[in-house]
């Protein structure tokens, strides 16, 4: 998963990284709480609170009815009034239900009250594609909350990172949403014992390079890097940068890379008309960096149309590493 | 003996339907078992994959429920679905195909469990989302009403949906506009893990009715009499231009949640007691005590029922793939808006 | 003469209230009626830009809900929530600058009439989205109980506001979490034009309360006594832990629904029989009559009130605005991340 | 409004030819029906349906109980099962509330049933700043409905248009969502009478011009004009074309433009970050027109906060006709 883990060190899967998170939070301060859909002794949909419920009972790990809209607005009034609540949507696509509380108030209501009032709350969506689960269980809907000024909006793609941006997340007096891959839950790496924070708003080089810069987000992390060693072996050195933060987005990373490289391409899952990479295309090509660019932007994002069942056409709709692979490849060709 | 009975000992669906009727929603229970079985064999063998969710032990709602509709009046169902669709006469070979991800298959391999819909049938498709039917349903028979054409909508959703918002805004709305549809809570006591007295602040949850000024009752969810007789007296209300209402199935699904629920939140004797209470045991015999059907002819109807889904997996096992160049196709029924 | 009565002939509130807080909710509600004419005024000329909602009419529901609260207990309120701001101690100089746009006011200019808060108070604030502190009340009540600070939430809501789904999810999570929290309708018979007739499948809101095992009331809104005595039950309920209730406080506005309303959808007639029950005039004939305020006392704190809003206009009017170049301070709490 | 508008022609305001066009389709088709808040006696938050109650009754013109996500729910199940309902949100913000119906339901029906139903609905938002109705009442949410696929997404700039794309949106087998700027409802145009359509997914050129293009949406063109306007005074020829639609986005409109002028300024009222103007900045940098650009491409969108109540600092979280100015300035002083 990471390229420069001594293999001595501690492994935990993301989903294991993310429940330590919680669980270090939450002995370390009673105002923090869990609330989603079955998070209790099912353990969560996709087994992330696992059995934080016996440890700290069901008043701190508390099954919400299926009531996305409400159990958003109760975590939004009790972040107001002290509590410090961590919020699981059991797929990302459900809070479809609750964009009411997340934007209209939760993202706002500082601003609306003059700063009289703070929302610390943290709030979890399982993403994107490749459970079979179909077009309503697998959207990557990052962009939309990435539009929103009052939120953070960050995509871990590894365990050390999930883990140290839940914990930076709590930290935070604002509302911070972490989509996380479905996919990645149970991908393994290196995870730092005891309590750190990862900052929110910095992306991450995984991977120098001179002839490319590869911005990807989430699970498109690792195919990235997959594509990248393929490059290597033709002779192409790319970058391979890891957003990390989509809101607010780490600009000089991005574009410092960009100004070596002088070519861009950015991978995301999300759909690809208005999604992620949008942002990250747009704003180098406004900066100073775009005198650096050798080539067109190219994004690769998500086809333009619902996920579907089959699992081969599944697979179709999101990029792939050998669609990275070419499309660097395109890129890189026409080298000046 | 049943011919010696009073009239009213008689119960509702010995005297509302005929035998052939009668014999039809068993073979159509036994469809939905044998259709829940080979699925589940099926993704166990590597067949299927994704997730499915599984109603077998509540064959009696699904069916009992549609018994007084035609092809004319709607449906829209859920993630547990698959009866259903049976319920609503699906032709099985095309669920299992879609179950397989194949061009054949209801939504053309793009749907899978979740999406199964059948609109020549009147059935509006499952959905994944929870609540997700609900005014979808009302919307159907505001159609209905305004079109005049007579038609009524079931809708089916579960213990779970009901705490949805969308739950409350449809029963009002259908209230509000005394709109042709039934709204059929099918109570297996639980919402994945969360039982409905940790999730509902009401008993019965067709109490509910009385917050949108409509009739409301709890039945016996396994009694596939009662189920009929709630649910007909509700789509006649209907029919007649009088509104909505809420019938609550009491019932339990045997298996779990999803293929991933290790159950936890139930024990192993609520389980088999709720096993002892097969809908489709009682209603076998409440077809052999009327003289319906004798033992043998009950038991052909379940191998016939073996038969025909091991034809259905053979017709979805022999059909091809959606070809993956056509994976944009039907986003837009003018397809260039695609491009 | 009030003190030969016997004691339950006695009106509730004149028997659980010192004459000096008896005086002080008139005082309270002279300062809505004189706020909400200040305001329209200021509208009228030109001082006030956006749209408001004027409560005038529906005083006794906000001041008399919010008579048992302290600071420390909170409330929700809505986009008609001048009345709920004053009730709960509210200052009159920044909610006047607040409408004018100025940094003195409670948001400093950028929330105007639709999100004034007062969080040291225990006002959580106004919302522009109907239905939308719902929620926010029902998770300050999972604060109280969590944090044990022994904390009671009102949550005001409109008869509108009962058909969202934000409404049912609400009430169904206070009941079956036990949160101490008041649901407070003001049903003021209309939502913008739609009556609740026309929008709601009940005959009164608080019967909705069946649905979530609550307790629901109804009550004559106009009433200061009858509103204080069922909302204080409900908050000494909510007190002792045994979780929330509904009461409906039936009530009217007085003016438009905002600026731009032309009152098509009601009658000159209505209207004027229910300024004729003026809950000021009944408040104020019920001081006298219980012996707590002389007609001079009562005039008293009219002018009183006349001159504590027009100080709050000339505080407002003579404040700064903000300055452009911070519109985007406090999106964030630290001010880098909105970079 | 329209520069080449002979004085002689009808004119009608923004809200009159919404009416208009429903009221020629409600003539025309009994399946016809409008739902909404307040859109009965009272005519609407905007008088947008104003009298129509009148002629077609109320159970043509439904005033729905506040209940943003049933109500366009029971459209969504009402436009699969025969009628052609145009459904109303009060404000563009309260669909927030009804994402769910919108984005899981009428947008993936179609292609989750694998083609067998269309959902022919049309949904009208009225949308953006200038009301100093403040934070939760002034939104520009077209970049979360462009970013879905399934859905058609409009913004009609001027009476003529809104009228066409209305009908045209009637016309669609597939649902159509109207973006309509509020402040737009009261400025007055010619108005074709009787029944025409305007194609959705074509961008127009309001002004033709060699040395930039201005890409703008809604009340947006407008602005854009006046500074071309300005901009011609000062020597500068700036090409104005209206989006019109942000999904399917007209690629090729905008394209030629760029690969004639070589500069671009994208305007939108939307947040900057992820809106509108970022898919069109990143269309073009991936594009052939790449090359032709000598210049960053500049977006000038909504400041990254929410919609203030002051009248000043609404005014300044939005572009003006100078920020216009000024950024098109910017872009052409290093002419190549
Ligand atoms: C809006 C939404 N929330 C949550 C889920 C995840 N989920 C799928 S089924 C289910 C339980 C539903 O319970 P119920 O309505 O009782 O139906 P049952 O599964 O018991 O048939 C949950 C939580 C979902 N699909 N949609
Ligand atoms: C979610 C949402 N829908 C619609 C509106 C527009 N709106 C503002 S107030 C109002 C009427 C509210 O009625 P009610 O709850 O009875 O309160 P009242 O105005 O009568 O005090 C409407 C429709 C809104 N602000 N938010
Ligand atoms: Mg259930
Ligand atoms: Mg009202």
């Amino acid at each position: 998963m990471n390229a420069h883990t001594p293999t001595a060190l501690r492994e935990l899967s993301y989903a294991e990284a993310i429940r330590e998170a919680m669980d270090l939070a939450m002995a370390a301060d009673d105002r923090v709480i869990l609330m989603g859909e079955d998070i209790g002794v099912y353990g969560g949909a996709f087994q992330v609170t696992g059995d934080l419920v016996h440890k700290y009972g069901t008043d701190r790990v508390m099954d919400t009815p299926i009531s996305e809209l409400g159990g958003a607005g109760v975590a939004v009034g009790a972040a107001l009034t002290g509590l410090r609540p961590i919020f699981e949507f059991q797929f990302s696509d459900f809070a479809a239900l609750a964009m009411e509380q997340i934007v209209n108030q939760a993202a706002k209501v500082r601003y609306m009250l003059g700063g009289a009032v703070s929302v610390p709350l943290v709030m979890r969506f399982p993403s994107g594609s490749g459970t079979g689960a179909a077009a309503q269980h697998s959207q990557s809907l990052e962009a939309w909350l990435g539009h929103v000024p009052g939120l953070k909006v960050v995509q871990p793609s590894t365990p050390e990172d999930v883990k140290g941006m839940l914990l930076a997340a709590l930290e935070d007096p604002d509302p911070v949403m972490i989509f996380e891959h479905k996919i990645l839950y149970k991908m393994k790496g290196h995870v730092p014992e005891g309590y750190y924070t990862t900052p929110i708003g910095k992306a991450a080089i995984r991977r120098a390079g001179k002839d490319v810069s590869i911005v990807a987000t989430s699970i498109m992390v690792h195919k990235a890097l997959a594509a990248a060693e393929q490059l290597a072996g033709e002779g192409i050195d790319a970058e391979v940068i890891d957003l990390r933060t989509v809101r607010p987005m780490d600009h000089e990373t991005v574009l410092a890379s960009v100004r070596k490289t002088g070519r861009l391409v950015c991978v995301y899952e999300g759909v690809k008309t208005l999604g992620v990479g949008a942002e990250i295309s747009a704003m180098v090509a406004e900066s100073d960096a775009f005198d650096f660019l050798d080539a067109p932007i190219v994004r690769l994002g998500g086809a333009e149309c619902p996920v579907p069942y089959n699992p081969e056409l599944e697979k179709a709709v999101v990029p792939q590493t050998p669609d990275i692979v070419e499309a660097v490849k395109n890129v890189v060709k026409g080298r000046i | 003996m049943p011919d010696t009975q009073l009239e009213q000992n008689i119960p509702y669906a010995i005297r509302a339907y005929s035998p052939e009727q009668l014999t039809d929603a068993l073979r159509k229970m036994f469809l939905i078992r044998k259709f829940e079985e080979g699925a589940e064999d099926s993704y166990t063998r590597g067949l299927i994959h994704g997730t499915m969710h599984l109603s077998i032990g509540q064959e009696a709602s699904a069916v009992g429920s549609c018994m007084s509709l035609t092809d004319e009046d709607k449906i829209t169902s859920t993630h547990r679905g698959h009866g259903h669709c049976v319920a609503k006469n699906a032709d099985l070979g095309k669920m299992f195909a879609e179950f397989f991800g194949k061009e054949t298959g209801y939504c053309k391999g793009r749907g899978g469990s979740m999406h199964i819909a059948d609109p020549a049938k009147g059935n509006l498709g499952a959905n994944g989302i929870v609540g997700g039917g609900l005014p979808i349903a009302v919307g159907a028979a505001l159609s209905a009403k305004r079109l005049g054409t007579g038609a009524v909508t079931i809708c089916f959703f579960g213990d779970g949906a009901n705490n949805e918002g969308a739950f409350h805004e449809s029963l009002n709305i259908a209230s509000v506009w005394k709109l042709p549809v039934v709204f059929v809570c099918e109570n297996n006591k639980y919402g994945m893990s969360t039982s409905t007295e940790r999730s509902t602040a009401v008993r019965n949850i067709a109490d509910r009715a009385v917050a949108y000024s409509m009739p409301g009752r709890t039945v016996d969810g396994n009694d596939f009499s009662a189920v009929t007789e709630a649910v007909d007296a509700a789509v006649a209300r209907a029919r007649r231009g009088e509104g909505p209402s809420l019938i609550e199935n009491l019932t339990y699904r045997w298996r779990g949640h999803s293929k991933s629920d290790r159950n936890r939140y139930r024990t192993k004797e609520e389980i088999s007691d709720w096993m002892g209470r097969d809908p489709i045991v009682s209603m076998s015999r409440l077809l052999v005590d009327h003289g319906i059907l004798t033992n043998d002819g009950v038991a052909a109807l379940e191998t016939e029922a073996e038969q025909v889904i091991k034809d259905a997996i053979e017709f979805a096992a022999a059909s091809p793939y959606p070809k993956v160049e056509e994976v944009t196709r039907d986003v837009y029924t003018v397809q260039e808006a695609a491009e």
